[in-house]
């Protein structure tokens, strides 16, 4: 099998060892979920519920009208106790419904249904009602990506799993293989696609053998197939993933469609078949917990709106409190620094990381010494060094022309600077002004 | 409309007028003091070469250098009493900041009477020493670098580090000029020959020491 | 339960090893074997001249950054470096208060007028030697015979001189006494020769390039560009490559300052072009130029050229050739109406 | 005698030709444009010489008349006619001076830091990643986008980490007000009377604030309950005083358990120097 | 006379040509080799702005606006070209080492500036004081551009050796870029002082208003 | 020719080397576009100069004992000259005149021209020798020029000391470049 990969990138250590031999904990038995209102990309949601209401496990609780939103649902059965701003996983405080176990065991899933077999609103409608959003890293509502305007010829299930620490994507191509094909086989029949591929990176080359013998049992004669991939971040970005696996670059400012494309997260498809098979929407999802501050690192699934600091205080999970210099929701990458740790759990938290001090070291930025690594690294081919320096002189003219709109802020020139200068962070500040720039701009032409 | 054309065009005339007549005015008083001095400069330089000159006779126009790199300025026959002493040669060339003019006199003798760097463009410090009093090439007998050519024959080989001195760090410099001055002095002796004066007795051959 | 004093950081959490001062640490360690080859060439006299170098450009980094409050910077040990760089192409004999001097200028106004580390447009070392050669021609331009000490006797012209002078090969050869042309060959490539104190021996000068090369410091695109291209012009105006290559600086000079960050471009396409730029300057300098060397001259003024290089980027991401007006202005004007 | 007679002919000609080109440049130079152009250019000196950045004389006076540039730019007339540009130039007076008024008291000593920010120091890049770098979502956070922004040196970070107004210089352009990624400042003009409360924090829950912040709004209403001429009222979890009915008596200053409630013509703009020295 | 005093102050220092306005860069910058050429520049510089400036003050009613630019040319080509000639005449020596930066006096900005900007609208005894106050101030940063210049590249200051004998010049120091860089030096430590004078008015300022308070 | 042409561009250059049109240097490099544009309308309008200068001299002044109203005529002329060119251009050729007319104003004073044009006569220049070395001098203005423009593209957001902002650090990258160009002396002999 010929390995393929992208241009550009770094090899940050991987730290994967401490959690990839880990079995899968199922820690279901929350006493009390913070469920954020709003966990996707797109417009908010109104509760559904208020102060008082009993809900089972599974009951819709959140929603709203409109094609980018989807609705939110208990992920314990209880009393909700409270619905209040809390601090979320982006750093944002947000309105939450505090929903507390009481013990009963109600469930309200929906009704079984043949993926197979079914039309393609009707899948998508049980897609959207399920609550499926892209559990990589952004929440895209799946429904929507599944529903593309142009022909698709390939579904790539993003087995890169690129970021450092994050296990447990591995994890479910080793234990689930047989789910995770299955999705895939799904996604290529909702969207048409002739061909499907579940690309995976050399380190987790060992899950291979058993996703090959799952195409062949439980892939319903669907053309599907593993490819290996360099070990490489950032592999699983959509953009790397789509020009290693097929060669092809989504156009500047398009999407994965316009090359005939479809990603989905490893997770994401595992959670489309159970809303299928067993109805159940998206109130539970699997992550790695680990970190040099976290005595027990293991990978998980937990009900949405677990907050991280019930889980240590249940003993579920050690952290070294004098150790503790950082936590990351996500990987340590593309990941949200937070404050503390009395954080939920959300559809698109892949990871908690608990960093020890000394991984935690922050560097004082110096000034660019032109090395040129930046460049070499950009996975996108910008040059972040000439786009910072257009920045800093506020030239957005240049900005634009070097390529701001196109990072994909996947941290590697950050992360490769030996300046330690604050790329990353100075790109997203500069696409955020940039857009709202152009937004006044368009308005202004418009009148 | 016109009127006003007019009326500018009167007012202009009348500043342009004025300035240019002030102007002329000024010129009448300078110029023969403008040209005393040109003709007094070139008199100091031609009588540095030649002291015991009274006369110099423009004979530019009859001389021709063989070197076409090299520029002639000037040319005069120098005379006292009548009785020709030599060719003072004024020529220019290229040399490695631009362009070097040299005054270059011949005795009768066929030798260099002496030489002086008029005008140069190039490095101060270094190929500019050439036209710097102070300067020398040989400290203990303090001989500057224009200094050395006097009383060289005109069959003497005229090549830069062997019977000329460089001046330090400066070989373009020295062999520009050297240049200059062997094509010039070719053509000055070409022109003695030509007017058919022959090298008069060794005795007097050292005047121009 | 907020406890205040975690990081909060934009992401990425996590840094690659290499920092600017590890950067330096390595050019500084791939100059050794040419620094300590000069040393051993020229004795304590290139000794001491290394150190005041390096000591100058160090103070006077320090001391200009106190006078303007900047904060401090010579940790990153690019001082050093420069003082280095400047003092291997500089002649052995050089007196000390000169190099001083072409080190204060170097790093006051070469570098931190403009800036400091990775603002400057133009090569720190390079200028330094280029105001003295400017300064002082006659004493930068003295050369003297290995292994035989400073002294008035042992002054000597190197081959390059020779070769301006109109000498052959042959008697290149002779008069360093290597025999033929290639023992002439031979003999420069180990660096038995006169010449700057660090740029005589091609070999240690390459390991030490190579080990940069090596640790990803510097990339190949800007010696290779460099070294052909100047074989090549040396070659077409009828100079002979190789010893074009083996005498002077230019092997020095592609590796250690052709490569400088701060002022080569940063694209592929701009380096191949830079390093092109070099070489045939450095040929047309020697062939035609005021001088016998080139190289100084040819980086700082191709080092001119690198802001117009920079813009030579490659194709981004998914570039996509800009539209033509006709086709977005259609759109423009049904979303007017 | 000759050469002057000669002289005479050629500038009487010369004069004649050059008369000629200016009537005809003047006829066929009626190019329609802004008037204040040719006032701005008669103000300078035209030696067009280039040293403001503009291509020439002519081109800097449209560059002042369309204000992109300033009208301190030409070095070859200096303070004069900086002077005559400016008056000529002089951006008509608004009808009603505004200024900028900081709604928050979250000095560093009173708000909590949430944890401890690494990254660009700017406001907008804390805000991007870490939400707020204060335990309050809406407080300041202290980098002083503003003060940068200032075009009339008007702001200015004080000690205890919040910028200052200089009311004197502040011209409630409004550009702070546009920077502010918590959308702090407010513009007032600057004639307004009343009570004014300086927090933007709009959590409904007490205790959040109070843990956030000693200086916050805690939502105790009080204010709207002692005001005598009940013109104050909670908006989005915030008190707003409607100034057509305030008498500035400062009862509700006086009443806030937090000393978040000021009066604007005192305790807002009377006291910018100990402000800034505080 | 107050006020003259005043009007000459301003070119001396606060609004001095080339320190202040930067403008007539070039000569500046090209005879400051040696204090000679500095001094005999800026009085020609002088000669030219004073007469000019009284011309052109005394005709300043009837000069038609239209027409006011070739007229300012054609009075100071004129009083270039006298200058030229006169120098040529009287000091040969200093004529041919200046060249054509004497001929050159004709398009320098300070000049046409201060024609257009003051002389055509103020009174001549105000003018001469303008003139001379710019011309000074034009000559004295001249003079000391070139006596800096000459000094470290020659070893002298006008023609006089000031070094001791065994100082080797900084030949750096005459060649063109050491003139860029002087100047850079010059400038920037005027707009130095600059700095500090305002720093220092400003807190005298804020003292006083302190006091007032 | 291509001696003249050579020195007059790199060797004795205009700007580094000689110090001429300062002043537009220092104002109109502050963008890359800039500095070509006027770059080649002072080419356009130097060749032009020296195309009415020169016959002028030699025709005019010169036989009738003239030659010092050199100054006066000389300016008045390329003064003119910018004028008419200006209005030729907006009239008849808007898109060139978009492009480099707005520089036209500032060429009059530009002194490299009027320097150019005394220097073919006193240099003793023939006719296409002089439009030889004005093309060189004139495109050495540009590229001077284009060069700063290009220094100071990289280094305007550089932490530039205080006391250098501004003027001071041009100049003094100026002198930079002027001993770049250094090399070059001695290229042509």
């Amino acid at each position: 099998m010929a390995v393929k990969s992208f241009r550009g990138g770094a090899h940050p250590p991987e730290r994967k060892d401490r959690t990839s031999g880990l079995p899968i904990e199922y820690l279901r038995g929350a006493k009390s979920v913070v469920i954020p209102v709003n966990q996707h990309f797109g417009a908010p949601l109104q509760p559904l519920v208020k102060v008082g209401d009993q809900v089972k496990r599974g009951q819709k609780i959140a929603d709203a009208d409109g094609r980018m939103t989807v609705p939110v649902h208990a992920s314990v059965a209880g009393v909700v106790k409270k619905i209040e701003p809390r601090t979320q996983s982006n750093n944002v405080d947000g309105p939450c419904i505090v929903v507390e176990a009481d013990g009963s065991d109600g469930v309200d899933f929906l009704a079984p249904l043949d993926g197979f077999a079914c039309t393609k609103d009707e899948a998508l409608a049980r897609i959207r009602e399920a609550g499926i959003v892209g559990m990589g890293g952004a929440g895209f509502p799946a429904h929507v990506k599944l529903a593309p305007s142009k022909p698709i010829a390939l579904v790539i299930a993003n087995g890169a799993e690129c970021e450092p620490y994050l296990t447990i994507d591995e994890r479910v191509m080793i234990e689930r293989p047989g789910d995770l094909v299955e999705g895939v086989a799904l996604t290529m029949k909702i969207v048409g696609a002739p061909k499907g591929v579940i690309a995976v990176e050399e380190n987790k080359a060992h899950a291979v053998a058993g996703l090959e013998k799952a195409v062949a049992e439980k892939g319903r004669g669907f053309d599907i197939e593993v490819q290996l991939l360099k070990t490489k971040y950032p592999q699983g970005g959509e953009k790397m993933l789509i020009s290693a696996v097929t060669g092809k670059e989504v156009p500047s400012g398009g999407l994965p469609m316009d090359v005939g494309c479809v990603v989905q997260n490893i997770g994401t498809l595992v959670a489309m078949v159970e809303a299928f098979r067993e109805g159940k929407p998206l109130i539970e999802r699997g992550l790695t917990i680990s970190g040099a501050a976290c005595a027990s690192p293991k990978n998980v699934v937990v009900p949405i709106g677990t907050l991280v600091s019930d889980l240590v205080a249940e003993g579920k999970v050690e952290v070294t409190e004098a150790e503790l210099g950082r936590v990351i929701f996500g990987g340590p990458m593309m990941g949200t620094a937070v404050p503390h740790y009395a954080i939920p759990v959300q559809k698109n938290t892949s990871g908690v990381l608990l960093v020890s001090k000394k991984e935690a070291e922050h560097y004082v930025e110096h000034s660019c010494i032109r090395c040129g690594r930046c460049m070499r690294a950009c996975s996108c081919r910008l040059s972040p060094a000439l786009l910072n320096q257009a920045l800093v002189a506020g030239d957005w003219e240049d900005a634009e022309k070097i390529g701001l709109l196109d990072c994909v802020e996947c941290g590697t020139c950050s992360y490769v600077c030996p300046a330690r200068i604050q790329l990353v962070q100075r790109f997203r500040v500069g696409k955020q002004l940039l857009r709202a720039k152009k937004q006044k701009e368009a308005q202004n032409a418009c009148k | 409309m016109m009127k006003d054309i007019v009326k500018l065009g009167l007012i202009l005339a009348a500043f342009a007028a004025a300035a240019c007549v002030g102007l002329a005015f000024v010129n009448q008083a300078t110029e023969g003091q403008i040209a005393i001095n040109q003709e007094k400069q070139l008199n100091e330089s031609l009588k540095g070469l030649f002291p015991e000159a009274e006369k110099f006779n423009d004979i530019t126009k009859e001389l021709t250098l063989a070197d076409p790199a090299v520029k002639l300025e000037a040319a005069y026959l120098v005379e006292r009493g009548g009785a020709p002493l030599g060719i003072a040669a004024k020529a220019s060339g290229n040399s490695y900041g631009g362009v070097t003019t040299v005054l270059v006199g011949l005795g009768l003798d066929r030798r260099i009477a002496g030489v002086r760097v008029l005008d140069t463009k190039d490095t101060p410090g270094l190929g500019a020493n050439a036209a710097v009093p102070t300067y020398f090439v040989d400290k203990t007998s303090k001989t500057t670098f224009p200094g050395q050519f006097t009383g060289k024959a005109l069959s003497d080989p005229f090549v830069v580090k062997e019977d000329i001195a460089a001046i330090t760090a400066s070989t373009i410099t020295s062999k520009a000029i050297t240049k200059i001055i062997k094509a010039s002095a070719d053509a000055a002796g070409a022109r003695l020959e030509a007017i058919a004066m022959a090298p008069p007795a060794p005795a007097d051959a050292a005047g121009g020491k | 339960m907020p406890a205040n004093n975690l990081l909060l950081s934009s992401s990425p959490h996590a840094f690659a090893p290499a920092t600017t001062r590890k950067i330096m640490l390595a050019v500084i360690i791939a100059l050794l074997p040419a620094t300590g080859y000069g040393i051993y060439l020229y004795g304590l006299p290139a000794l001491i001249l290394v150190i005041a170098t390096v000591a100058a450009s160090v103070a006077s980094e320090l001391l200009f950054r106190a006078a303007i409050k900047a904060p401090r910077s010579v940790g990153d040990l690019s001082a050093i470096v420069t003082g280095l760089l400047l003092a291997l192409i500089l002649p052995p004999s050089t007196p000390i208060w000169m190099a001083v001097l072409g080190a204060v200028f170097s790093i006051v106004v070469a570098k931190e007028f403009f800036g400091g580390l990775g603002a400057n447009p133009f090569n720190p070392a390079l200028i330094g030697r280029a105001f003295l050669l400017m300064s002082f021609p006659a004493a930068i331009t003295t050369w003297h015979k290995p292994l035989q000490g400073i002294v008035d006797a042992a002054t000597t012209a190197t081959p390059l001189n020779l070769v301006k002078q109109g000498a052959s090969l042959a008697d290149v050869a002779a008069q360093v006494g290597a025999g033929d042309v290639g023992g002439l060959y031979w003999q420069l490539f180990l660096g038995n020769r006169s010449g700057s104190i660090g740029e005589s021996s091609i070999l240690l000068v390459s390991i030490g390039g190579l080990f940069l090369l090596g640790l990803g410091v510097i990339q190949w695109i800007v010696p290779v560009a460099v070294l052909g291209t100047t074989a090549l012009f040396s070659w077409a105006l009828g100079m002979d490559p190789l010893f074009s290559l083996l005498s002077g600086g230019v092997v020095f000079g592609a590796f250690f300052m052709a490569t400088d960050y701060s002022t080569s471009p940063l694209t592929p396409l701009g380096k191949a072009i830079y390093g092109a730029g070099i070489g045939l300057l450095i040929a047309l300098i020697r062939k035609l130029g005021g001088f016998p060397e080139g190289v100084t001259y040819a980086i700082l003024v191709m080092n001119m050229l690198s802001p117009f290089l920079d813009k030579l980027r490659v194709k981004k991401y998914g570039y996509v050739a800009p539209k033509k007006p006709a086709k977005t202005a259609a759109p423009a004007k049904e979303a007017a109406k | 005698m000759m050469t002057i007679l000669i002289t005479l002919g050629f500038s009487a000609l010369l004069a004649f030709v050059l008369g000629a080109l200016l009537g005809f440049f003047r006829e066929k130079f009626k190019v329609e444009r802004d008037p204040l152009v040719d006032a701005v250019r008669g103000a300078l000196p035209g030696a067009n010489c280039g040293g403001c950045g503009y291509p020439g004389c002519d081109g800097y006076a449209e560059a002042v008349a369309a204000r992109r540039a300033g009208p301190n730019l030409c070095s070859a007339g200096g303070s004069k006619t900086a002077e005559a540009v400016a008056a000529l130039v002089g951006v008509a007076a608004n009808a009603e001076d505004l200024v900028s008024v900081l709604l928050c008291s979250g000095t560093k000593e009173k708000a909590l830091d949430k944890g401890a920010y690494v990254g660009i120091p700017t406001c907008r890049g804390a805000k991007l990643s870490t939400g707020s770098t204060k335990a309050c979502a809406w407080g300041c956070q202290g980098f002083g986008d503003c003060v940068a922004v200032c075009k009339f040196d008007a702001l200015a970070m004080g000690d205890d980490g919040l910028p200052k107004v200089d009311y004197a210089k502040c011209t409630g352009c409004g550009m702070c007000a546009e920077e502010c990624p918590q959308k702090l400042f407010a513009i007032v003009p600057k004639s307004r009377k009343g009570s004014v409360v300086l927090c933007s924090n709009r959590n409904v829950v007490k205790a959040n604030v109070m843990k956030a912040c000693k200086a916050g709004c805690i939502k105790c209403e009080a204010c709207v309950k002692i005001c005598p001429e009940a013109c104050i009222a909670m908006v989005n979890g915030i008190p707003v005083t409607d100034y057509a009915k305030c008498t500035s008596c400062g009862k509700c200053v006086e009443k806030c358990p937090t000393k978040c409630y000021a009066l604007l013509e005192t305790d807002v703009m009377g006291k910018k120097k100990v402000a800034v020295n505080a | 006379m107050k006020r003259l005093w005043n009007i000459f102050k301003a070119g001396i220092i606060y609004e001095n040509p080339l320190l202040m306005l930067m403008i007539g860069l070039c000569s500046a910058l090209a005879v400051t080799t040696n204090v000679q050429n500095g001094v005999g520049m800026g009085l020609a510089m002088t000669f030219v702005m004073l007469f000019s400036e009284v011309i052109i003050s005394i005709f300043r009613k009837v000069i038609p606006n239209s027409a006011r630019m070739p007229i300012f040319i054609i009075v100071i080509a004129a009083f270039t070209t006298i200058i030229d000639l006169v120098m040529k005449a009287y000091f040969p020596e200093l004529s041919k080492s200046m060249g054509v930066f004497i001929p050159l006096i004709v398009v320098n900005c300070i000049i046409m500036g201060r024609v257009e900007a003051f002389a055509s609208k103020e009174k001549v005894l105000d003018c001469v004081a303008d003139s001379l106050g710019m011309g000074l101030g034009y000559t004295w940063v001249l003079v000391g551009i070139a006596a800096f210049r000459e000094l470290l590249g020659n070893g002298t200051v006008a023609g006089l050796q000031v070094m001791p004998a065994g100082f080797e010049p900084i030949l750096f120091f005459i060649l063109p870029p050491g003139g860029f860089l002087v100047f850079a030096l010059f400038i920037s430590l005027n707009i130095w002082l600059k700095g500090r004078m305002q720093k220092a008015a400003a807190k005298s300022a804020a003292k006083a208003e302190e006091v007032a308070a | 020719m291509t001696k003249i042409f050579i020195i007059a561009l790199l060797i004795n250059n205009v700007v580094l080397m000689r110090f001429l049109a300062l002043c537009s240097y220092v104002g109109m490099t502050s963008d890359v576009g800039q500095s070509v544009g006027m770059g080649f309308a002072v080419t356009f309008v130097t060749v032009l100069a020296t195309a009415v200068t020169w016959p002028l001299q030699t025709f005019v002044l010169a036989p009738l004992g003239l030659g010092f109203l050199q100054i006066l005529v000389f300016i008045l002329v390329i003064a003119s000259l910018v004028q008419l060119v200006e209005f030729y251009l907006k009239k008849n050729v808007p898109g060139l005149y978009a492009a480099m007319g707005i520089y036209l104003p500032l060429i009059t004073t530009n002194c490299a021209i009027l320097a150019v044009t005394f220097e073919n006569i006193s240099n003793g220049y023939n006719f296409i020798e002089s439009i030889v070395y004005s093309v060189g001098v004139s495109l050495g203005y540009l590229l001077a020029m284009v060069l700063l423009a290009g220094v100071r593209d990289r280094i305007k957001n550089s932490p530039i000391p205080a006391f250098l902002k501004g003027t001071p650090i041009l100049f003094a990258a100026t002198s930079l470049i002027a001993i770049a160009f250094m090399g070059f002396s001695g290229l042509v002999k």
